[in-house]
């Protein structure tokens, strides 16, 4: 049995590294991954890079267009907008990975649940879930957001919490197609219970669609959330999201499109850089998907 | 079939009444009084007082649940708080405006998009195909309603084409659509071609191929109808998506859809609305996917057959325990 | 009999991908004579399908080229032929049988329509008169016709491969290129399978290529036999030449590595090695690095094809006149 | 689904024949509102949708001119017969939509309904409906539950627009589908959500309108409306942004016609809770407020800064003597008096639609006194919801007197008695100011009031009660061709006036 797990833990690294040099061999995924990259700096180090603060304002100095002083140029209020998206990159990246991760830990544990036991707790989590899904995403997140109130978090957890059926059912599968394995039923044969045989055994072997799926929702979920700050819901200001700096925007597009032009293609930036890494994960991590 | 179908639809009905309770549970317990935001910053206490009297709002909880799943066993969905209107009838009236933007976005998206899928898929790696998959890239990642914006701008403002809200007739479909279509589009783009690519690998292209078959026909009906079912199920989801989801895309060019309609709602706390909305959206959205779901045994043998042996397979045993 | 219906010289054919140029075949050369058949035999990779899909003009779009040679068929350079007149020979004067039944017919369409479509797609008939047609040919490779509106997953394996060749041979081809026929199935359906085929080919007199790695069916069913290695027609020669006097080292570890039921050997001999990288292919015989008997010059020259006789032909240096004896005498 | 197929070509008919019907110009006026009523019954609501379309389709007995004057409409002239009494003389040449005739019968019926409506308790809750007398077919004496100085102010609101008793009893609950008033338009179609389509009537008293057809069009963003005017698609853009208010003024295609309205903002804290019920913070809030830097940037310049907490226009208006204007220095002595020489922390809860940018400058402004503000920014809803029940420490809001007198704006403000729920959402409490208030309710003598008024007015300024922000303003668009548009203080357009050259 150990040898038979530390076999598999080094199957496991092997095929993670094969994974990373097919990963590398993409432009795509590799444009993708620099892309996202630098958008991760710029968020981290927004401190070290934006030449000022995110909330500071000059009145005196409203709707300048982009210019080497603000290379964005600056909002209603005088605010450099560089700043305040690179700023807003660490709202974004937050919102997207703190709701997936919500919808990942929640979505994943049930439809581990559902896909391991089966029967009637399959079906009953599963019948749940489909009333979630029943109820159109957008909807679902803006009632949430209304019942809880505007926040930064509670905005994460309406993302989260609407997207959580379509983990619960990818994980679900996932496990349905490992747990009649063979390595499974050994691990069961010796005596391991339910929640080590899912953790150390079932989960491992259906990361690879996880991960992918990870890198795409986190994709959707910083559109939902600019989507849900466009509609006034959400991020309280004057913390820079990219979707509410739209939303504050959008009453100057007529003559100062640049307010809402940046952050839209930042919004698009990091999107496109996930997209790409996703796709080009889908195909280092399931080889034969690969075209 | 017909009995299939009206099975999948008793099916719903526990969903539906699932619907209706998480609704009405997160929007009962939400912070606001729905009287007090229909009379406004300016109304006094009596007023609130009559208005909540009048609209059942004092009722508690289990009252007010239990009221309204009477009612809608009755078939009546209620009154809007905020207008008297109808629920129902508003719904009816509006859900027109909202299919037909859908259905034109999807078909919109979906027939571009299948093509250049298909195309794309066949000259893979050519400048086609790179433009093809660029443009899907993109088009996925742009948030529609900035997209929206930006098109109002260029197209209505500065090039004076195309008015810039409204529903109106073909020349106002175009700008609400192309903004809609183009992430569905992008979306359909991919599958087609990934779908397409999978298929036109498959041995029995080669076989159709080495029949002498005609390469369009062999493409069409030979990979295409072999690749239609992920396509359809995207274009499903998508469908269902854009049934409830096209909120934005209603307040940025003014159109009087279902989704513009639920979000003013819920910020209204007009729960007959949005319980009725919501729950006439989830009742669409099952009615697609089942949709979808006879479509797939249309397109593929082995799927109908699937139906027809489990329903063998039941015949069977009723005939054993018979026995 | 003397009649060629097929001709290939010195057909080359690339793949080129991202990962570089894979040299599937170099400088094949191969004839078959009318009614004859061909047995096309190697390991995995050795470019026995590429050659087989070259003379269909199959080969994947846009990776695999043909960089030099010429195919004729029945005098006709296929190479030239427009895409049109390639689609016209397809199915009506070359058909092919591919290896796997599996997935070699369309999960959607009945497998009635399939064959139909082959013999609408060359003959002005109805629907109707090619539904009965689709039929009979239904009823001659074994299968009730009462079958033709099912669809492919209501079969077995083996009727699926008798549905491709009826498919096939549905419109009487003059060369019939079957690509492992029976690898994917049941011994006991590859005799029934291989029987069929040997029947229907002199029912309808089809010339025939068979690729196989399996030596068993190529005594069964060809008189002719060619071993490739490497893209590269090692030695070619009609049965008894092959079977009972091959002359190249490979063909002679071919059949050394397959248990013999006679004497019961329990010593097999396989080939040590793999066969080279395609896209790195070696200066000299490509087989060296592998050869019991190589030698140092080997590695150098690639060796010239030596005719032994009218038919059998191998290309090795050791078989080349005098080298054959120096062997001879140092073995 | 073939119903459905059905629905869907009915739907396009009446969309089609409504672009034909938007193509036949000349006669057709199209005006982009910003809000939709939620009733076509003016006592079925008492918003400013509602109140938008019930102006162009009903008529009360007095009205407000463009100035806030009141002035006669179905009364020709009225007067004071005691304090709760008052006798107004009717047109005797007026007919509803329906053909019926417009008599005192109808001014009963109206107040006898609106003394049920949830909507008009606060301003026509003074009458007594069954008191109310019918001298003959054109003369009704409207009696008062109790002396009230405003009260001809109050039935110059929309919501005490006159109806027709058959026309209500026959339209029960679909009345909204065939409203019947006295006024210049008759209602053809709603489209909810997305238009209403109005003719002229041809039973209409006064000058009819120079055109036939009125559509008013549901745009929600404003700066789509604004775009719309530009390009043609409307005659008309209702509240467009004051930035789009600047850059159209350069468009010479393009009219804008701005007003001041019966609205003003302004920054207030629950003052019954710790450090705002504290006046020197509040006065040190006051003076750290530069507020007009906050209205010029907000409004583009294009704003006034309000004096008072009520617009100017609002009977009983006097500009207060900004004890407490914008001087860093004092604030920071005043905060260290009131014991907060480091500052605190605190929250500023706002309506994110509309006061979302003020709040983020006067986050900065008070960031220099060492307060640090927490903006929340709240949908309309939740937002009412926090200040009606007090949990606010700081806010924005507003106020409309839609009466145009100074008891609405400031009895319903700064009462005690209606704390929190009645409008007093400062949750401030002063027996002086109470005592002035319930004085000048009952007053008759205008002069009084207005001196009563100004007194209240001195004493919230001087306590900083609230820093006053922008008067509100309605900005209007309209194509050049557009004639005879008034911008009007209650944000109402008289519609009937617009001719086209």
């Amino acid at each position: 049995m150990q040898s038979k797990q530390t076999d598999r833990s080094r199957k496991n690294y092997s095929l993670w590294l094969s994974a990373w040099k097919r990963l590398k061999k993409s432009r795509m995924a590799m444009f993708g991954l620099a892309l996202f990259a630098i958008i991760c700096l710029g968020a981290i180090f927004a401190d070290v890079i934006a030449p000022y603060p995110y909330d500071f304002q000059n009145l005196d100095e409203t709707f300048q267009f982009p210019n080497a002083n603000h290379w964005f140029g600056t909002d209603s209020v005088g605010r450099d907008i560089f700043s305040r998206i690179l700023y807003g990159g660490r709202v974004s990246l937050q919102i997207g990975l703190v709701s997936v991760l919500i919808s990942v830990t929640l979505g994943g544990s049930l439809g581990a649940i559902a896909g391991f036991y089966g029967g009637k707790t399959d079906n009953l989590i599963m019948r749940t879930l489909d009333i979630l899904l029943a109820i159109p995403a957008i909807l679902l997140a803006i009632t949430i957001v209304t019942a809880l109130g505007p926040g930064m978090f509670n905005l994460m957890l309406a993302i989260g919490v609407s997207s959580v059926p379509s983990f619960a059912r990818i994980v679900r599968a996932s496990i349905l197609s490992v747990k009649e394995q063979e390595f499974v039923e050994a691990a069961r044969l010796s005596g391991c219970n339910d929640a080590h045989i899912i953790f150390s055994h079932l989960v491992p072997n259906i990361m690879a669609p996880i991960i992918v799926q990870i890198t795409l929702s986190m994709a959707l979920a910083i559109l939902s959330a600019s989507s849900l700050s466009f509609i006034g819901l959400g991020i309280q200001p004057p913390i820079p999201e990219w979707g509410a700096m739209l939303s504050a925007g959008r009453a100057y597009i007529r003559n100062y499109s640049h307010i809402v032009l940046f952050p839209g293609l930042a919004i698009m930036a990091t999107i496109l850089s996930l997209n790409l890494l996703g796709d080009g994960l889908r195909d280092a991590l399931d080889p034969r998907l690969k075209n | 079939m017909f009995r299939y179908i009206s099975r999948r639809i008793i099916m719903m009905i526990p969903v539906l009444l699932g619907v209706v309770f998480v609704i009405f549970t997160i929007l009962y317990f939400s912070p606001g009084d729905p009287a007090r935001t229909i009379l406004g910053v300016t109304a006094t206490e009596q007023e609130v007082q009559m208005l909540s009297e009048e609209l059942g709002l004092n009722d508690p909880y289990g009252v007010q649940l239990f009221r309204y799943l009477k009612d809608l066993l009755r078939g009546d969905m209620g009154r809007s708080y905020k207008n008297n209107k109808s629920v129902s009838a508003e719904i009816l009236q509006r859900f027109p405006t909202t299919l037909l933007l859908a259905t034109l976005s999807i078909l919109f998206a979906a027939v571009i998009a299948i093509v250049a899928g298909i195309i794309s898929a066949i000259k893979q790696y050519s400048v086609f195909d790179n433009i093809v998959t660029g443009f899907s890239l993109l088009g996925i990642s742009i948030p529609n309603f900035w997209l929206g914006l930006m098109l109002i701008i260029l197209v209505s403002l500065h090039w004076r084409l195309l008015p810039a809200s409204g529903f109106y007739g073909p020349r106002y479909w175009i700008l609400p659509l192309i903004t809609n279509g183009v992430g569905y589009m992008a979306g359909i783009m991919r599958i087609t071609r990934s779908s397409m690519l999978e298929v036109i690998r498959q041995d029995y292209i080669r076989t159709a191929r080495a029949k002498g078959q005609r390469e369009i026909v062999v493409i069409l009906k030979h990979a295409l109808r072999n690749a239609i079912i992920p396509i359809i199920t995207l274009i499903g989801l998508q469908f269902g998506r854009a049934l409830g989801g096209a909120v934005l895309i209603e307040t940025v060019f003014a159109i009087p859809g279902l989704g513009k309609y639920l979000v003013d709602s819920i910020s209204a706390k007009d729960i007959p609305v949005i319980q009725g909305g919501v729950l006439f959206l989830a009742f669409l959205f099952g009615v697609v996917n089942l949709c979808v779901d006879i479509l797939y045994g249309f397109f593929d043998p082995r799927i109908s057959s699937q139906y027809r042996r489990k329903k063998e397979k039941a015949v069977k045993m009723h005939a054993k325990q018979a026995n | 009999m003397d009649e060629k219906i097929l001709e290939i010289e010195n057909l080359a054919v690339e793949y080129r991908t991202d990962d570089g140029v894979v040299k599937a075949v170099n400088g094949l050369d191969l004839t078959l004579e009318k009614g004859g058949t061909l047995g096309l035999v190697g390991e995995t990779g050795a470019g026995k399908t590429t050659t087989a899909l070259s003379i269909m003009r199959l080969l994947p779009d846009p990776q695999g080229v043909i960089t030099s040679g010429s195919i004729k068929f029945a005098g006709q350079d296929i190479l030239s032929l427009s895409k049109g007149e390639l689609r016209k020979m397809r199915g009506q004067h070359i058909s092919m049988v591919f290896q796997d039944p599996m997935t070699s017919l369309n999960p959607i369409l009945t497998v009635g329509d399939q064959i139909a479509e082959a013999i609408r797609l060359h003959e002005k008939i109805s629907r109707a008169e090619a539904a009965v047609r689709a039929q009979s040919m239904l009823e001659r490779v074994g299968i009730p016709p009462n079958r033709y509106s099912e669809y492919p997953h209501q079969f077995s394996g083996g009727m699926k491969q008798r549905v491709v060749i009826a498919i096939a041979l549905a419109c009487n081809p003059q060369l019939l290129i079957a690509d492992e026929p029976t690898t994917a199935l049941d011994v006991t359906i590859q005799a029934q399978v291989l029987a069929l085929m040997n029947k229907l080919k002199n029912d309808f007199e089809t010339s025939m290529i068979i690729i196989t790695h399996d030596l068993g069916v190529v005594a069964e069913m060809c008189d002719r036999v060619a071993i490739l290695y490497c893209g590269e027609i090692v030695e070619y020669g009609s049965l008894e030449d092959i079977f009972d006097h091959p002359e190249h080292p490979y063909t002679k570890g071919l059949f050394s590595s397959i248990p013999d039921l006679d004497t019961r050997a329990s010593r097999l001999t396989p080939i040590p090695g793999l066969a080279p990288d395609p896209s790195r292919l070696p200066k000299g015989c490509k087989f060296a690095n592998r050869c019991s008997m190589k030698r140092p010059e080997c590695v150098k020259t690639d060796p010239p094809v030596v005719n032994l006789d009218d038919l059998h032909r191998v290309k090795c240096l050791l078989a080349q006149g005098k080298d054959a004896e120096q062997h001879a005498t140092l073995g | 689904m073939k119903r459905k197929l059905g629905l869907l070509f009915v739907v396009l008919a009446v969309v089609l024949s409504f672009s034909v019907l938007a193509l036949a110009k000349q006669d057709t006026l199209i005006v982009a509102v910003d809000r939709e009523p939620s009733s076509m019954n003016p006592h079925g609501s008492n918003d400013a949708g509602t109140s938008f379309v019930t102006n162009l389709m009903y008529e009360g007995l007095v009205t407000f001119d463009s100035d806030m004057n009141l002035v006669p409409e179905l009364a020709t002239r009225w007067e004071q017969i005691d304090d709760t009494t008052i006798r107004f003389y009717l047109r005797d040449n007026v007919y509803f939509h329906n053909g019926e005739h417009f008599t005192a019968k109808d001014v009963k019926y109206t107040f006898e309904l609106t003394s049920k409506s949830p909507f008009t308790a606060s301003t026509l809750g003074m009458i007594d409906a069954e008191a109310t007398t019918i001298i003959d077919d054109y003369t009704v004496d409207i009696v008062l539950k109790y002396p009230f100085g405003p009260a001809i102010n109050h039935l110059g609101h929309s919501t005490a627009a006159i109806v027709n008793q058959k026309a209500m009893e026959e339209g029960g609950e679909n009345y909204d589908d065939n409203p019947v008033g006295t006024g210049p338009f008759v209602l053809k179609k709603w489209n909810s959500g997305d238009s209403i389509e109005l003719t002229t009537s041809d039973n209409y008293w006064g000058e009819k309108p120079a055109y036939k057809t009125l559509v008013l069009r549901y745009i929600p963003e404003a700066t789509t409306r604004a775009i719309e005017v530009e390009t043609g698609g409307v005659d008309i853009a209702r509240a467009i942004s004051a930035n789009d208010a600047i850059n159209l003024g350069d468009n010479p295609n393009v009219n804008v016609i701005s007003s001041n309205i019966l609205n003003t903002s302004y920054l207030s804290y629950n003052c019954s809770k710790p450090p705002f019920d504290n006046v020197k913070v509040r006065q040190a809030i006051s003076s750290a407020i530069n507020a007009d830097a906050v209205v010029r940037n907000v409004t583009f310049g294009l704003g006034e800064r309000a004096n008072s907490v009520m617009a100017p226009s609002i009977f009983g208006y006097v500009p207060s003597e900004e004890p407490y204007g914008y001087n860093v220095e004092r604030a920071k002595s005043l905060l260290a008096e009131a014991g907060y020489a480091d500052g605190f922390k605190t929250t500023l809860v706002v309506n994110a639609v509309n006061a979302s940018t003020s709040a983020e400058i006067i986050q900065n402004m008070l960031a220099q006194i060492g307060i640090e503000v927490e903006i929340l920014a709240y949908d309309f809803n939740n937002w009412l919801d926090t200040i009606v029940n007090g949990r606010q420490d700081m806010y924005i809001g507003g106020w409309t007197t839609v009466t145009g007198d100074a008891d609405y704006a400031l009895r319903n403000s700064f009462h005690t008695n209606n704390k929190g729920t009645g409008g007093n959402r400062s949750y401030y409490s002063n027996p002086e100011v109470d005592a002035l208030l319930e004085q000048a309710a009952v007053e008759m003598n205008q002069g009084i009031r207005a001196e009563l008024y100004k007194k209240v007015q001195e004493v919230l300024a001087e306590e900083a009660v609230y820093v006053n922000l922008q008067i509100g303003q309605v900005h209007l668009a309209a194509g050049k061709h557009v004639k005879g548009l008034v911008a009007h203080p209650n944000q109402n357009i008289d519609l009937w006036t617009v001719y086209f050259e």
